[in-house]
């Protein structure tokens, strides 16, 4: 997968026609094989473009950023990345007349060690469900497959409570509170984040496994029926967490109890908790 | 007089409802079946009678009524029925729940009725298919009635209408497992 | 050159041999090719569902599977009771996949069934399929003068989550269809009551009783014959008319055609060939009033007005 | 509800720490002011009896229930929560309860998912004609915290009992 | 630092039996904000209630915690206790010891008392987040806006006018009345329908406080309770009701015939018309869709023959808008169409007419001049067939409720058909007579047994003609026998189906509808006539199925739920709503969408202080709230707080016990 040239192509012609101010996109660290965002305002620095399969993060994140803001922008998103675009216009965090969309094809991209990522082998959405150009020119459309079940919950969810408990203490415990999750995920863009507010911190210290667990279960049950699996999350902690637990898991009870399609699909589909039917799984309760 | 008990007890009408694939609960008894079946005179209970009796569990007067044999499974009374109620299927499901639990009517019609499906069945088990001539013969010998139609058969014989010579399915094989298998189900019903 | 599966049902070897003759023929003036299920079997019938739920489904399954071998899209039945055990297993079928397992070991010779077969009745299969145009196209001698009571019974139609086709109450199909071959369709409220069917050996005094019922809102119509698309109404109506007229007292003189037997004789084939021959009600009276057109009484024609719009405000 | 396949997890039934002789449990009722916590009253007025351990707060609608309302009970003073609410098609607020259900149905799982035993929260529909039953609800709930024991996971010291 | 005062019921013996009072008390002084604690026998005494005062000056409390019986009873009572004492009622808060404690616990006085001090103590933090809260009052519009002028809007509309406040009455057709004007006599006291209803019609039309618009539909509705913005299309009419006097003359001319909607098609009317002579306003108006001058340009007679020149064929529709502070929503019900009862042959037989033809034929001023008629040959029937629940409680083919008016209104029928037709008799087809009214199972006795009409008790099979007869085959479950009536005519009593367009229309002011499309109240027993959206009330069979005297009631219900509104400049309200921290609100809007009251708005507000750039956050209508605290729930960033039930309240309670 290279579309370097395209993407290229592309932003040089959005500059020239004067549809855009930044183009945000990826180019080299520099120092190694690896791929950073790149917010290129210059035609000129377009050559610093590049697109293969290990560009790897959901540059969405960027549009809730200041320097976006009101901006006219050209952004390169691959399948997730668009249905978190998509849930951003939904919810009003992005004017779609200031975007220009360029969509990819998505065939997977990489980790550090040059393996296909898990999310990207089961990712059923690898075309952008929003744009406004391919770069290979051909709009997608073909029949999404079934839903597929994340192995690794398969497996937690085959332990038993004592392991998982056991599990998941380590996982909370490890976490350093940091809240590198949070900024780097495209679906956080709070004023103030509700883990930070008062009220919600009465009676927690700051780092400790117990704040821990209160924050990480607070934010996964707000992207809830919201996160798009990019995974920056987890690429951003600094502890390694399987943070793509809680939300696999969310998404996964959401698809089987309420038939819901996963987030960011479709445009105007809010998520899960935001509508409901008459139909919904009552035997739970008393 | 008839003693009604606890509910819970009615047997019939969850059997009923079970076969069936419906909820004989929902009839209302407007009775647009009985002024709506072409045989309900000939019945000793009327399909809206059924329904209610049924519903009061009369378990043995349901199993023996004519009703059931009578139907001639026409589906007109369940097109019109307004609460949808598949009314053929309650009757077939009283049907078979009365010839599983070895209830049978002993009236002379019933018993022609049944000798005649037999017979039918009798011979699509020999032959694979049916021979319209050894039907009428066979079912005039099994009831008595020797000479029924008797004035008929020479001028649809004449006329061609009836042949006298069946061709037999080549793969009798299959046909007997069929009769087989529906002797285990039905055994399995039991 | 369409071609489609052909199950002729028991009754074509028998009674209803002249059904069976003329829809080969009206079928191959209508290019339209035949092609029979190899070593099918009954039905079942009714005995088989009124006995045995099984049975009622294992043995039209055969028939089925046997259809599809051969490749067709769709199979036309011209018995209305075949039709209907074979239309009624298959939604079933494709409604409970399960109940295939328990049935379906008795076919493995003959396969798998897979549900891919649209199964309709003959006049199902002319209305839909072949279309009115198409039938009109072909008439050669018009009907005009006929008058004709179209007797559709209970199972072409009912019920309707089976069929899927016409009106179970008052269907217009086969009217439609003599219509196309020039005669008239009379209005005939009892078109969808039941003849008494399978009682006609068992139960005779319940058939008389319906027959004579149907005959006499024929005759009531002003039909000249009645039409039908079933072998067991065809025998009942026919065959036991003249028990009824000896019971009632009452001379109907209907003879009952089947639907494809006016079709042939509209479509010019000679008469010798359509096996008028069987039918025990002399058909010649009916056949006699082609031609004769009556003239209509002339309606008074009322001035045309600026406007009139009838339909539009209710 | 057809039963989903893949998210039924496996929960042990065994008290999760050896509680002390004289422990009793404590449970948070979340009630919602028009159905459930009228009905509660209901039981009073009734005098129909059940387990002291229940600690009701009133809020005015089931779909008031933040879920980390529950988190937070758990993870302070709670050892189980009941939460309870209108009948569906019965909210005081027309539709309340529909997407409190959905919230509800994902908090429980996901509890149960990072190791809470799926008891600890619980959640039913009480009118406020059901006085009985909001006594038979409280009863099973106490007995199924009992049957577990205390609550220690991710609890702040300071409310370690 | 918080002060608070804590107060202890005995409840007589009720709580003082189980519970250890005093220990209570003792408990709460151990509190660190607890500044006073006390029991007494009654609380809710006005000696009790003293005390609550006195201790509030005395010992300068800034918050109160009443524990004693549940506060869904006492609360309002001590609440107005702390005002009397100069303090903010909403600073209390109650601790339910009675019914969750000592009325739960009789068997165990330890642990109930345990429970109490618990409960206290909870209560005890949970008043320290309190806030102060005060009743908002939101400026009303005292103007209504009726919708539809059949019976139940006319009624509304003239109890509302009576109370002296303005109403905009809209009807869709060129005049009031509805379906009553189209009844001949009305069950039970077979007045004229006419004689009672053009009175009212008539003062509808002169009333200084009623400003109606007929030939006009609502297009839109925005606001809230109070201070609503209607949009109304009038449609043009083509004649200047202004200088038309009703003379008639242009009517008599027009050459273009159509079917008269009023009399079921079954005579004709101009394209030029008023609906009956006694419509109100009696002014035609001109059917644009047959007026040959309108759709083809040439004929042009009406406006010749028109003496004041009132005939303007460049009319176009207008546009025209009303504040409104409440609305009533009266628009009436349909017939249902009887075509799938194709058994009986409905569409082929001539002869098989609905009970609101049957209506016009037999009445005095309809196309036959009170005498029935059979349509296929002009004979006057004998033999008349009713048959009822002719689509009602018919799932397959109709709907599955019982639309209530029928067994009355074919009660009426065989009456009005023994009055007019000497000789006739009359069959009804009946599966229940439902005869529930005042007067109303006398009415079907003495209607039984003066006209001798047969009643057969089944649901018809199949009509059929014979001859010129038709057939009529039913059961007669009371003998079980199948019955076949010779009919010269067949009457079938059509369902109740609510107005067709009541679902855009409930769209458009943002009012729930059920399945059917009838409106949905707020309660079905306890708020029959408001619906869920404030400020919006539902008259006659907008709502389900009803007959006139229940029509009326419900009309002048709504009457009084406006005049309740307008009974003051301003309404007063629950303080207990949400509001909005714009500075925490990222405007993902999902509060809007769960809102069941739709009581969420958006609005624009600088990105920062003093910044030009906008951004958008919810904002909540005070008018509209209802506090029910799904937004608060929804709301990732905790920007919205439900007061009386806000985060650091609950969290209080929950870390307290």
């Amino acid at each position: 997968m290279d579309y370097t040239n395209q993407i290229r192509e592309i932003a040089s012609k959005l500059f020239a026609e004067g549809k855009i101010d930044v183009f945000v996109g990826y180019r080299m660290t520099g120092f190694d094989e690896n791929q950073v965002p790149a917010l290129i305002r210059d035609p000129n620095e377009v050559s610093k473009l590049v697109f293969t399969d290990k560009s790897v993060f959901n540059l969405t994140n960027y549009l809730k950023q200041d320097h976006t803001r009101n901006k006219r922008i050209g952004m390169v998103v691959k399948g997730c990345d668009s249905r978190a675009l998509n849930l951003l216009l939904t919810e009003s965090q992005v004017k779609r007349e200031n975007l220009h969309i360029v969509g990819i094809p998505c065939k997977g991209v990489v980790d550090e060690n040059g393996n296909k990522m898990q999310n990207c082998i089961e990712c059923i959405f690898p075309n952008p469900v929003v744009f406004d150009e391919m770069v290979d020119g051909t709009p997608t459309g073909s029949e999404a497959p079934p839903y597929q079940v994340n192995t690794d919950i398969q497996n937690i969810a085959a332990m038993d409570l004592v392991e998982r408990r056991a599990y998941f203490e380590e996982v909370f415990e490890s976490c350093i509170r940091c809240n590198a999750c949070r900024h780097s995920c495209p679906m956080c863009y709070c004023a103030k984040c509700c883990i930070d507010q008062e009220t919600s911190t009465l009676y927690h210290g700051a780092n400790t496994t117990s704040s821990a667990f209160h924050a990480l279960m607070t934010w996964s049950l707000h992207l809830a029926g919201r996160c798009v699996d990019c995974r920056n999350c987890e690429k951003a902690c600094p502890s390694h967490l399987p943070l793509h637990l809680l939300h696999k898991w969310n998404e996964q009870v959401i698809y089987e109890n309420f038939q819901e399609h996963l987030a960011g699909v479709h445009e105007g589909d809010r998520g899960a908790f935001y509508k409901y039917s008459m139909k919904d799984p009552d035997d739970f309760i008393m | 007089m008839i003693t009604l008990g606890l509910q819970e007890k009615n047997t019939l009408l969850t059997d009923v409802n079970k076969r069936s694939g419906a909820n004989v609960l929902e009839c209302y008894q407007c009775g647009k079946c009985v002024s709506t079946c072409p045989v309900s005179n000939f019945m000793d209970f009327p399909p809206r009678e059924i329904m209610q009796m049924v519903k009061l569990g009369l378990k043995e007067q349901v199993y023996l009524a004519n009703s059931t044999w009578f139907c001639l499974t026409c589906s007109a009374c369940s097109g019109r029925c307004p609460r949808e109620i598949e009314i053929p299927a309650v009757m077939e499901a009283i049907r078979h729940l009365a010839l599983e639990e070895n209830y049978t009517n002993k009236s002379a019609k019933v018993k022609a009725i049944r000798k005649f499906h037999d017979i039918f069945l009798d011979m699509i088990r020999r032959y694979g298919r049916s021979y319209e001539l050894r039907l009428m013969v066979e079912h005039n010998i099994r009831t008595r009635d020797l000479f029924k139609d008797v004035m008929l058969a020479p001028t649809a014989l004449l006329k061609g209408k009836i042949p006298l010579l069946v061709k037999p399915v080549k793969s009798a094989k299959a046909i007997r497992r069929m009769f087989k298998m529906a002797e285990k189900l039905e055994q399995k019903h039991k | 050159m369409k071609k489609i599966t052909y199950f002729p049902g028991c009754s074509a070897h028998g009674t209803s041999k002249e059904f069976d003759e003329t829809v080969k023929m009206v079928m191959k003036s209508l290019d339209v090719q035949l092609e029979e299920i190899p070593d099918w079997n009954c039905c079942g019938a009714t005995s088989a569902h009124t006995l045995s739920e099984p049975l009622s489904y294992a043995l039209p399954l055969r028939n089925l599977v046997l259809a599809e071998k051969l490749d067709n899209t769709t199979m036309a039945i011209p018995c209305a009771s075949c039709y209907q055990r074979m239309k009624v297993t298959k939604v079933h079928l494709d409604k409970n996949p399960d109940l295939s397992k328990d049935i379906g070991t008795t076919i493995v010779d003959e396969g798998t069934y897979q549900g891919k077969i649209a199964v309709k009745s003959m006049l199902q299969y002319c209305y839909e399929d072949i279309g009115l145009d198409a039938i009109k196209a072909r008439v050669t001698k018009s009907l005009a003068g006929m008058k004709l009571a179209c007797y559709y019974g209970c199972l072409l139609t009912r019920p309707k989550a089976i069929t899927q086709f016409d009106s179970p109450e008052y269907p217009m199909s086969m009217d439609h269809i003599v219509e196309a071959l020039g005669a008239k369709a009379t209005e005939f409220d009892y078109k969808t009551e039941c003849c008494g069917a399978s009682f006609s050996i068992s139960n005779t005094e319940v058939v008389i009783r319906l027959t004579g019922k149907i005959l006499e809102m024929a005759k009531e119509s002003g039909a000249h014959a009645l039409v039908v698309a079933c072998p067991l109404c065809q025998s009942n109506l026919d065959m036991r008319q003249p028990q009824i007229e000896k019971q009632t007292g009452e001379k109907y003189n209907l003879p009952v055609f089947y639907f494809t037997q006016l079709m042939a004789l509209a479509f010019g084939m000679p008469e010798k060939e359509l096996m008028f021959r069987k039918h025990i009600v002399p058909v010649e009276g009916a056949l006699a009033q082609i031609g004769k057109i009556e003239p209509e009484p002339e309606k008074v024609k009322k001035p045309k007005k600026a406007v009139e719009a009838e339909s539009e405000a209710e | 509800m057809e039963a989903a396949v893949n998210n039924q997890l496996v929960s042990i039934e065994k008290p999760e720490i050896v509680a002390p002789p004289d422990w009793e449990p404590v449970i948070i009722g979340i009630l919602c002011n028009w159905c459930s916590y009228a009905g509660s009253d209901l039981t009073g007025t009734s005098r129909i009896q059940y387990p002291p351990n229940i600690r009701i707060i009133r809020v005015p609608c089931s779909s008031r229930v933040d879920p980390w309302f529950l988190i937070k009970s758990l993870q302070t003073t709670a050892d189980g929560v009941l939460v309870s609410g209108c009948h569906p098609g019965d909210c005081h607020y027309i539709s309340g309860n529909y997407y409190a259900r959905r919230r509800f149905l994902v908090t429980k799982k996901l509890l149960n998912f990072v190791g809470f035993h799926e008891n600890r929260v619980q959640f039913s529909w009480v009118s406020a004609a059901e006085g009985p039953k909001f006594a038979k609800v409280v009863a099973k709930v106490t007995e199924d915290i009992k049957k577990l024991g205390p609550l220690h996971l991710y609890k702040k010291e300071n409310f370690e009992k | 630092m918080a002060r608070v005062g804590v107060f202890v019921c005995f409840c007589g013996a009720n709580i003082a039996d189980f519970v250890d009072v005093p220990a209570v008390v003792e408990e709460a002084k151990r509190i660190r904000e607890v500044k006073f604690a006390i029991d007494y026998k009654y609380m809710c005494s006005d000696p009790g209630q003293q005390q609550i005062r006195d201790a509030i000056v005395q010992h300068r409390l800034t918050s109160i915690v009443v524990a004693a019986c549940s506060p869904r009873m006492h609360e309002k009572t001590f609440r107005k206790a702390l005002s009397d004492a100069g303090m903010n009622p909403y600073l209390l808060e109650v601790a339910n010891i009675r019914e969750h404690s000592s009325w739960v616990h009789q068997k165990d006085k330890k642990a109930a008392t345990a429970k109490a001090a618990d409960l206290v103590r909870m209560a005890v933090a949970k008043s320290i987040a309190n806030e102060q809260l005060h009743e908002i009052s939101v400026p009303v519009t005292k103007r209504a806006l009726v919708i539809g002028g059949g019976i139940a809007g006319i009624q509304a509309a003239l109890d509302i006018a009576d109370a002296r406040i303005p109403v905009v009455l809209v009807e869709k057709s060129p005049s009031i009345g509805g379906k009553m004007a189209q009844l001949d006599e009305t069950f039970p006291t077979l007045d004229c329908s006419q004689c009672i209803l053009t009175p009212k019609m008539v003062d509808v039309a002169s009333h200084p406080y009623i400003e109606l618009i007929p030939y006009a539909e609502v297009l839109e509705l925005d606001g809230f309770v109070g201070n609503y913005k209607a949009k109304i299309k009038k449609k043009a009419s083509y004649v200047n009701f202004k200088t038309c006097t009703g003379c008639g003359a242009c009517w008599q001319k027009c050459p273009v015939k159509v079917p008269n909607e009023y009399n079921m098609g079954i005579d004709k009317r101009k394209a030029i018309y008023t609906p009956f002579p006694q419509a109100v306003p009696n002014k035609p108006v001109i059917d644009a869709r047959y007026c040959t001058m309108l759709t083809k340009g040439k004929c042009g007679i009406c406006s010749k023959v028109c003496e004041k020149g009132s005939i303007d064929y460049k009319m176009q529709d207008e546009i025209i808008e009303r504040e409104i502070g409440a609305v009533v929503v009266a628009t009436g019900y349909d017939l249902w169409d009887p075509k799938p009862y194709e058994e009986y042959g409905v569409g082929r037989f001539k002869d098989i007419i609905t009970s609101l033809e049957f209506e016009r034929m037999v009445s005095a001023n309809g196309p036959t001049n009170g005498v029935p008629v059979r349509p296929s040959d002009g004979k006057v029937p004998k033999n008349v067939v009713f048959i009822k629940c002719i689509g009602s409680r018919d799932e397959a083919k109709g709907i599955e409720y019982c639309s209530k008016i029928c067994c009355m209104y074919t009660t009426k029928h065989t009456i009005l058909l023994h009055h007019k037709v000497h000789g006739s008799h009359s069959y009804v087809f009946y599966m229940d007579i439902r005869a529930a009214g005042k007067g109303y199972e006398e009415f079907v006795k003495k209607a039984q047994v003066d006209t001798g009409a047969t009643y057969l008790r089944g649901r018809v099979s199949k009509i059929y003609k014979k001859g010129d007869k038709l057939m009529v085959r039913g059961e007669d479950a009371q003998i079980g026998q199948v019955v076949e009536v010779e009919a010269d005519l067949v009457v079938l009593a059509t369902a109740v189906v609510p107005n067709k367009d009541n679902p855009d229309l409930a769209r458009l002011l943002g009012v729930s509808y059920d399945k059917y499309g009838y409106m949905s109240e707020a309660h079905p027993k306890l708020r029959p006539v408001e619906t869920a959206k404030a400020g919006i009330f539902l008259a006659g069979c907008t709502q389900a199925p009803k007959d006139i005297p229940d029509t009326v009631a419900q009309a002048s219900a709504c009457a009084a739920k406006v005049c309740g509104i307008f009974a003051g400049d301003t309404m007063k309200k629950d303080p207990m709503i949400s509001t909005v921290n714009k500075e925490f609100c990222s405007g993902c809007q999902n509060c809007v969408t769960v809102c069941p009251y739709g009581a969420i708005v958006t609005e624009e507000v600088p990105m920062g202080h003093g910044s030009k750039e906008m951004r958008t956050v919810a904002k909540i209508n005070e008018g509209v709230c209802q506090g029910c605290g799904s937004c608060v729930a929804v709301c990732r960033s905790m920007a919205i707080s439900l007061a009386g039930f806000t985060d650091p309240q609950i969290i209080n309670e929950i870390v307290s016990i």
